[in-house]
């Protein structure tokens, strides 16, 4: 904690120095009385899509941050100022994510925004992001490879979810054959990768492993769960490691039950699949397969069970589960009130300034920290499929895991490291001692 | 009224009312809105911000892609329900350029492979990005890619006299299988994360002010020159077979005409337009993105056309700005119930506005007129 | 042979089952049996209502065969039921019971901080080496009921109580050992491997009952997991087992085993006695043979069995081939006929009446919300309620259909591309209303117990019969279209009016009310498809979309107004995916699919069987 | 295996596209030996039903030749095939001695100087009248050609002289679709003049005419006669008698008989299925 801020006060006396250098009169006030600085009410961004494909993960988010932003309302708001929702619809749609993530940095002038779900949104949005120096909150488990400035990254890394369960596979279940089933997408490749070179790493064969790939929304798994059941009946136990999204999952996992493939057999272990996706789905054929998240809604502290309390209140509805993306909402939107409250503005410069170091707890009993890199400290567990819809959780990992934007085991990201007090660079090159390339960050700073 | 190709070439063109009306109208918002951004102060009422000019921008070359569908359906009454495969491949086109044009700046600092080919491992340029980092060259792939895909799938088509809704359905299978390509990793354009995250165009950065003005120009350059060329073509006595090949295709062949031929061509000459309009979009938005390939996308661009009044060309323009800036407008202020008021519109569109809001114009005017003598 | 019940709960729905026998000669106000432990006057009022609801769930397992693992570890009693009727396996726990109940204690206690693959160790060292109580111990455990103290790491078998207390007993003995707060208390975790462990664990143990079928399934659930410490048990069961059914799955079993481990005699006995069977993990072991026998060894016995061993492999695999084949077919048949249930309402709309209907693919939808609906109706009746779906579904669908015929359709006839804008319009608002009225969150549709096993042919070759029935739905309501448009008036006058509206019009029929009942026909099957698809797929508002484009493709490659033709071109395009997706991979063969078509089409622009006749050059 | 020959066809075919410099109108035929159609042993099956059976038909340059025939004797399924429109299952077409009708489609028969009156008038309806004629316009027919074209003094005044001849001058501003039927029909006839073709194959240039109409075409039709040939199917026998020098009877896709109209008149077989009535 106290290194973070002498840090922070290093990169911090660019702005002050340019103010009394050339008095330009216009420069925010980057140190400046809280008061000054705050105009109420704080308008909050929410970006999620509420219709079209994401709609189905997206609006779950869209009202976890309504619920907290009411709540800190009711806790008399923050610097004297009520918060304000700012809710937007990019609709399922990238480039309007992009679009809309404009009106909100330019036309509403929001403070900060929480939002987006799938890595193509975020991509999308990212340079409006920087270019228009706003501040984001994702909160979605991704495949890492990136560290901007201007976002917040409170889901997981592949570092804190794929290899955590990787190894609880090997070392706790015995698994030797490995399947890995994803969507063709980027997380699910890049995930992947990485596993495919940790495996390696612990000596699994190369025939050891089956990748397949699927498009979006498959729908027929007859002939890939035939296949993945033959891979596994080769006298190894065999486990399927899925990075499957959304709408496939459910025509997959009745699929495996429909060809009698139990948790027993072959278990599965999905990275997006969570208690909201499970209460579409049957679970009965599933009992045993495996998730893993750095949150479960049976996770019983006290914390968590006033969250699910709050929540049920504020859907009026009983049977609405919480799940992982919705803490990562939650510890985003606290790492910021907390950030606000301390910079004692809503300024995005300053914000992202306080913000490495901060902590604040999560929902499981642990504390969730800020890393330089934007990332944040998550434990990681490890559930299997009960038939209430829930996961109970078998395996958890000691302590909190720190969240690596660059995985070790992409040969040329494992060159990088992201350091926004140090170095203020997301992507530096330990082996030429360089920020690599994207100038607009350098641009940014010098204005 | 009937245009008729006798006379000047200008006059032509633009004899119709309501053509001049949308040049005139063009061509001062191209220059106006960036004026007004540039030298007028925020406080000033007409100021336009910065994201008034990116999303009218976005605008226009949407209206470049309606004028180019309107052009086939409204006067060859071909249905393409997969334009937008075309206007796809004209923005991967650019955004491959663009994509080059980071060079070094990404964040592995690689020189030649983008970022998304760097972390997966790949270990050369795949041979179809190579010069698309030359500038005329990949302008050229801009309009040729698109050009060459029309012909050879219409050429096929066409050919064997696929018509009507067996055209338009399999124009869907077409963009359908494109956008499952482009989905595919393998391909190498980045997946379903597309590409993104570009610098700069022509060596000036995208985010600057000065750059996107110029973009919104060329946008509304753009859109000018398609409609001019499209006009051209309308008003000329090719204008005239293609409307014959859509009132009675075999009475056109019949009177010596080989139909197949003027589909082709004006199929071509729509989807290269359809490129260059997603060349242009894909700069002011920053990202393209397989789902530009989706049918559905393709549906709602021919929805613009029907909702503004098909076979005008302006109409086609018109309807696609009313469609998309209702789109902006609710799914801001309504994002819950946006849907709702979209689908209502095309059901309202089609029974109660045949003939789009143009026609809704013209009938209007028509009572005023019979008004004003009694 | 595999059961249709999920396995972990298998062994508790036995048990759930013994327990409700065990109780049903007792009136249920006589609660003699939880005597211990929960007798203080404050708990007793609320005790009997507890324990007199508590025989329901146990016998809703029953029915539902054993799907609420729950219910057993509800009551007390029913842990000593289990203990009564797993009474017989007591083997050998008298001599020299000081020594060992040290050390079963000792080995209990260590499972406080073992890790899985430990926690399986002590599990085999417990099975070893039982007590009276194991079997009830292991069931304990695999219900997640072990638990730790977390002050003293002592293992206790809890019950968990109201008001977040734990019911106590001693994991040794199984005597009360009082209450206490379940926060002082950790489980002991268990996952499915281990709970697997801890089933062929039970399998053993079930070695002793007097059932032989109790033992045959023992030695079967063992085969599957077959290691040495399985093999060692059966071989010492061996000679007292009197049933000759269950000494042939042993012997089975230990030629299995062989393959392994015996001799080259062992072996090559192994490979005779095992010749013809289809087992996978004979498969394996034989495989395993011929690599670990360099094929040009010196040894002749060696050389001896390699070729026996080569010879059965080579059989097998011919096998396989004949079978894998047999399998894509059906694969791709299955896929197939979910085409020709997505498009055949389609082939009626826009087939016969020419309507581009874009909200096809939500009529599928609503179709499977009904489902979901019904089964929401039913609670407990999953299979009824699919059933009763079916023509819920058709009457929605067809009714919304009607609907949107009447409201919009009817205006646009001839004019084919304004009614696909109106009516993805209406795609539009049928999302978006289902969006509001469900949330956009899939639904959960569940299976019932008739669609969610496997046929089972032999250790190769086993069908899916929720893709059975569904072949064999789709073909059942093909044919009943086919009758309707053949064999009745409404059938008659629909082709009358397809083929010419005027004159039918002319000769009486009353082409509005007939545009309306087709239309409605055609939805009404987009709802039965629905149906069927909500037992593969997400119920979710973007169901239909996933297959509006499918749809069009098939009734297009078929020809557009032939049912025949939707059928053979849903039916073939699906084989030949099913046939491409091995070399290229899924999405490939999708492109590829769709490729062939645009291809097709341009070959034969009027599908595989076009429509003859002068109506067919209108469009 | 499949995939090459097919790829094969197509770029084979695509040296067709080569559309852009395509002649505007193919050779004029060679009728040197006096005739200008040949139709040789034409058959044309539809599943199974035999429309043309070995047809044989000559027409002489210059000649005005009427068919009749009762309704399915094959005279629209004659005209289909010597249009292109229809490909026969055997026989041969020439057009002149010189032109193999059998090799070109719709367009490029009527390029070569064949016009087509429909038994339904078509014309194009929302084109105007002035439009309608200037489309038919005999001239290039290649796309650039015709995204070029631009109206010539010479050429307005031929469109102008055929809307006097088919007398349509005051409503050549009109759309075509707002003509009367019989408007519609002298349209048509008037569009096939400005293609200038050297045989025009007419059906049924008088259904739904006035009789004052009916005579105006029978006197255009005669006057055409000897500059072009004519071919015309018709069921009005008076308009027949009134035009005919040599009329053809076809029945169930033969030629049953042919000659002068009053020999027809008189053959038993021609009485027996067609007359007769």
């Amino acid at each position: 904690m106290k290194n973070w801020t002498k840090h922070t006060l290093i990169t911090r006396w660019v702005a002050p120095a340019l103010l009394a250098a050339g008095g330009l009169g216009s420069a925010h006030a980057a140190d400046g009385d809280a008061n000054a600085d705050v105009e109420c009410p704080i308008k909050v961004g929410v970006l999620h899509s509420l219709s079209g494909t994401m709609a189905i993960s997206e609006s779950t988010l869209k009202d976890t941050a309504l619920m907290l932003i009411k709540q800190q309302n009711e806790k008399g708001g923050l610097l004297g100022c009520d918060l304000e929702p700012v809710v937007v619809d990019p609709a399922s749609d990238w480039p309007l994510f992009a679009e809309k993530a404009r009106q909100l940095l330019a036309q509403e002038k929001v403070d900060v925004v929480f939002g987006t779900w799938t890595s193509v949104s975020r991509k999308s949005v990212l340079p409006v992001f920087e270019e228009l120096n706003g501040l984001l909150f994702y909160p979605v488990q991704y495949e890492g490879e990136e560290s901007s400035r201007n976002i917040v990254y409170t889901g997981a890394a592949p570092n804190q979810q794929a290899i955590p369960a990787v190894n609880y596979l090997m070392n706790q279940v015995g698994i030797e054959r490995w399947v890995l089933l994803g969507t063709d997408y980027v997380y699910p490749r890049t995930t992947n990768k990485i596993l495919e070179q940790y495996l390696k790493d612990q000596g699994v064969a190369d025939s050891d492993i089956m990748v397949n790939y699927t498009p979006f929304g498959h729908s027929d798994w007859q002939s890939i769960v035939s296949r993945v059941k033959a891979f596994g009946s080769m006298g190894k136990p065999t486990a399927v490691v899925s990075t499957i999204n959304g709408d496939a999952n459910v025509p997959f996992y009745k699929e495996l039950a429909n060809q009698q493939i139990s948790a027993a057999d072959i278990p599965v272990v999905a990275f997006s699949v969570g208690e909201q996706e499970l209460s579409g789905i049957d679970t009965d054929p599933l009992l045993g397969h495996l998730a893993a998240w750095n949150y479960f809604q049976s996770i019983d502290t006290p914390a968590n069970e006033r969250f699910i309390e709050n929540w049920h209140d504020y859907t009026g509805d009983d049977d609405r589960v919480t799940n992982d993306p919705m803490e990562a909402t939650y510890i985003g939107f606290n790492l910021w009130v907390k950030a606000v409250k301390k910079a004692g503005t809503t300024d995005v410069d300053t914000v992202i300034d306080t913000l490495p170091g901060l902590k604040v707890d999560n929902l499981t009993g642990g504390t969730a920290e800020l890393l330089p890199n934007h990332h944040i400290t998550k434990p990681v567990y490890i559930g299997e499929i009960t038939d209430n819809g829930q996961f109970s959780v078998v395996w958890e990992t000691d302590e909190e895991v720190p969240g690596d934007a660059w995985s070790d085991f992409l040969p040329e990201s494992a060159k990088l490291k992201a350091d926004w007090v140090d170095l203020d660079c997301g992507h530096y090159n330990t082996e030429t001692e360089e920020c690599s390339g994207q100038m607009s960050d350098m641009a940014e700073d010098e204005e | 009224m009937r245009h008729s190709n006798h006379g000047p070439v200008l006059t032509r063109m633009l004899g119709d009312t309501g053509s001049l009306i949308f040049v005139v109208v063009l061509i001062a918002l191209t220059v106006a809105v960036p004026l007004c951004n540039v030298y007028l102060p925020e406080a000033s009422a007409l100021h336009v911000t910065d994201y008034t000019v990116a999303l009218i921008g976005k605008y226009l070359t949407y209206a470049l892609l309606a004028v180019a569908i309107d052009l086939i359906w409204g006067y060859c009454g071909i249905l393409s329900l997969g334009h937008t495969a075309f206007f796809g491949l004209g923005g991967y086109a650019m955004g491959m350029y663009l994509m080059r044009q980071i060079g070094d700046r990404g964040v592995y600092g690689n020189p030649v492979l983008p970022d998304f080919m760097v972390f997966l491992d790949w270990e050369h340029l795949p041979w179809y990005w190579h010069g698309m980092d030359i500038f005329p060259f990949a302008m050229a792939m801009v309009v040729l890619v698109p050009g060459l895909l029309a012909l050879v799938f219409g050429g096929l088509a066409f050919r064997s006299r696929v018509t009507g809704v067996y055209f338009a359905i399999i124009t869907q299978a077409m963009t359908y299988a494109l956008m499952l390509a482009f989905f595919r990793n393998e391909m190498g354009f980045g997946g379903n994360n597309g590409l993104t995250d570009f610098k700069d165009i022509l060596g000036y950065e995208l985010s600057a002010d000065g750059t996107r003005n110029a973009l919104f120009v060329a946008s509304g350059v753009g859109l000018l020159l398609g409609f001019l060329i499209a006009r051209f073509i309308v008003t000329s006595r090719l204008g005239r077979v293609l409307e014959a090949i859509r009132d009675a295709e075999s009475r056109t062949r019949f009177t010596g005409y080989r139909v197949a031929y003027y589909k082709l061509w004006i199929f071509t000459v729509s989807a290269m337009l359809a490129g260059v309009a997603g060349a242009l979009y894909v700069p002011q938005v920053g990202i393209i993105n397989p789902s530009e390939f989706s049918p559905i996308a393709s549906i709602e661009a021919v929805v613009w056309v029907a909702v503004g009044g098909r076979g005008t060309l302006y109409g086609a323009a018109l309807g696609a700005g009313a469609v998309n800036f209702a789109k902006t407008w609710l799914t801001g202020a309504y994002p819950e119930i946006w849907p709702y008021a979209l689908g209502i519109l095309f059901v309202a569109v089609t029974l109660f506005l045949p003939k789009g809001i143009v026609g809704l114009v013209s009938q209007l005017r028509r009572r005023m007129r019979r008004k004003e003598p009694s | 042979m595999r059961t249709c019940t999920p396995r972990g709960t298998t062994a508790a729905a036995v048990l759930a089952l013994l327990a409700v026998l065990a109780l049903a000669p007792c009136a249920l106000a006589q609660n003699n049996g939880q005597n211990e432990g929960q007798n203080t006057d404050s708990n007793a009022s609320e005790a009997t209502p507890a324990t007199s609801e508590s025989p329901a769930p146990a016998n809703d397992a029953t029915v539902e065969s054993g799907r609420d693992a729950q219910a057993s570890d509800e009551p007390g009693d029913t842990a000593e039921a289990q203990a009564g009727a797993d009474g017989e396996s007591e083997p050998g726990a008298d001599t020299g019971e000081d020594e060992d109940s040290t050390e079963y204690a000792a080995t209990i206690a260590e499972l406080a901080d073992a890790s899985y693959p430990e926690k399986r160790d002590i599990l085999n060292r417990l099975v070893a080496n039982p007590n009276a109580h194991t079997a009830e111990l292991l069931t304990a455990f695999a219900d997640n009921r072990l638990v730790v103290r977390e002050s003293d790491q002592t293992i206790f078998v809890a019950a968990e109580e109201r008001d977040e207390t734990y019911v106590l007993r001693d994991p040794i003995t199984f005597e009360a050992a009082g209450k206490a707060a379940t926060r002082d208390f950790e489980p002991v975790r268990t996952n499915v491997g281990l709970r697997g462990s801890i089933e062929s664990g039970q399998a053993r143990l079930r070695l002793q009952a007097d059932d032989a079928e109790t033992r045959l399934a023992a030695v079967e659930t063992m085969t599957e997991k077959l290691d040495d410490t399985a093999a060692d048990a059966l071989r010492a069961h061996r000679p007292e087992e009197s049933d000759d059914a269950v000494r042939e799955a042993i012997d089975r079993a230990l030629a299995i085993n062989d393959l392994n481990t015996g001799d080259n005699a062992a072996k090559l006995a192994a490979v005779e006695r095992l010749s013809g069977d289809f087992n996978q993990m004979v498969y394996n072991r034989l495989n395993n043979i011929l690599l670990l026998i360099p094929e040009d060894t010196e040894d002749r016995d060696q050389a001896q069995l390699r070729a026996a061993v080569a010879a059965e492999v080579e059989r097998i695999d011919w096998w396989r081939g004949v079978y894998d084949q047999l399998e894509t077919l059906f694969f791709g048949l299955s896929l197939g006929s979910i085409l020709v249930l997505a498009g055949i309402g389609l082939a009626i709309t826009f087939g016969v009446m020419g309507v581009i209907n874009m909200a096809h693919g939500e009529l599928i939808m609503l179709g499977a919300y009904t489902a979901f609906v019904m089964q929401q109706l039913l609670p407990g009746h999953v299979g009824l309620a699919l059933v009763l779906a079916v023509p819920a579904a058709f009457v929605v669908s067809g009714l919304v259909g009607i609907l949107i015929e009447r409201s919009i359709v009817q205006w646009l006839y001839g004019r084919p591309l304004e009614t696909l804008l109106a009516t993805f319009g209406v795609s539009l608002f049928l999302q978006q209303l289902v969006r509001t009225v469900f949330t956009p969150l899939n639904r959960s549709v569940s299976a019932p117990e008739w669609m969610s096993g496997q046929l089972h042919f032999n250790d190769m070759f086993a069908l899916t019969e929720n893709r059975l029935v569904i072949v064999a739905f789709s073909l059942a309501v093909f044919a009943a279209l086919i009758l309707v448009m053949n064999r009745t008036s409404l059938g008659l006058k629909v082709r009358a009016v397809s083929q010419n509206r005027d004159m039918a019009r002319a000769m009486g029929i009353r082409t509005q009310r007939l545009d309306a009942l087709t239309f409605g026909l055609g939805s009404g099957i987009a709802g039965i498809a629905g149906v069927a698809l909500s037992q593969l797929t997400n119920v979710g508002p973007n169901l239909g979309q996933a297959y509006i484009i499918d749809s069009f493709m098939v009734v297009v490659f078929g020809g557009v107004s032939n049912l025949w033709g939707t059928l053979v071109g849903g039916l073939s395009l699906g084989v030949l995916t099913k046939f491409l997706e091995p070399h290229t991979g899924t999405v490939l063969a999708k492109i590829l699919m769709l490729i062939f078509l645009i291809l097709f089409i341009q070959q034969r622009p009027r599908g595989l069987f076009p429509q003859k006749g002068r109506a067919a050059e209108g469009s | 295996m499949k995939t090459p020959a097919l790829l094969e066809s197509f770029s084979d075919r695509s040296r067709v596209f080569d559309f852009v410099n395509r002649p505007a109108a193919g050779a004029k035929p060679d009728v040197r030996h006096g005739t200008i159609l040949y139709v040789e042993d034409i058959t044309v099956s539809f599943d199974g039903f035999k429309a043309l059976d070995a047809l044989t038909l000559y027409v002489d340059a210059g000649e005005l030749r009427c068919i009749i025939g009762p309704n399915g004797a094959g005279k629209t399924t004659m005209m289909d095939v010597i249009t292109g429109k229809t490909r026969p299952d055997a026989g041969r077409a020439w057009f002149g001695q010189n032109i193999d009708l059998l090799s070109l489609d719709e367009p490029g028969v009527a390029q070569a100087g064949i016009g087509r009156k429909f038994q339904k008038p078509t014309v194009f309806e929302r084109h105007t009248v002035h439009e309608n004629l200037e489309l038919a316009m005999a001239g290039a027919r290649g796309v650039w050609p015709v995204l070029l074209a631009r109206l010539s003094g010479e050429q307005a005044a031929h469109i102008d002289e055929t809307l006097e001849l088919v007398g349509l001058a005051e409503r050549r501003h009109d759309a075509a679709g707002s003509l009367s039927h019989g408007q519609k029909q002298w349209l048509e006839i008037g569009m096939l003049l400005m293609q200038e073709p050297e045989l025009l194959l007419i059906d049924e240039p008088v259904a739904g005419m006035t009789p004052q109409e009916v005579e105006r075409t029978a006197d255009l039709l005669t006057r055409l006669a000897g500059k072009r040939s004519v071919v015309v199917v018709e069921h009005d026998m008076e308009f027949v008698r009134s035009i005919a020098r040599t009329v053809t009877v076809l029945h169930e896709g033969r030629v049953l008989a042919e000659g002068p109209m009053d020999t027809i008149q008189n053959d038993p077989r021609v009485v027996e299925v067609y007359l007769g009535e």
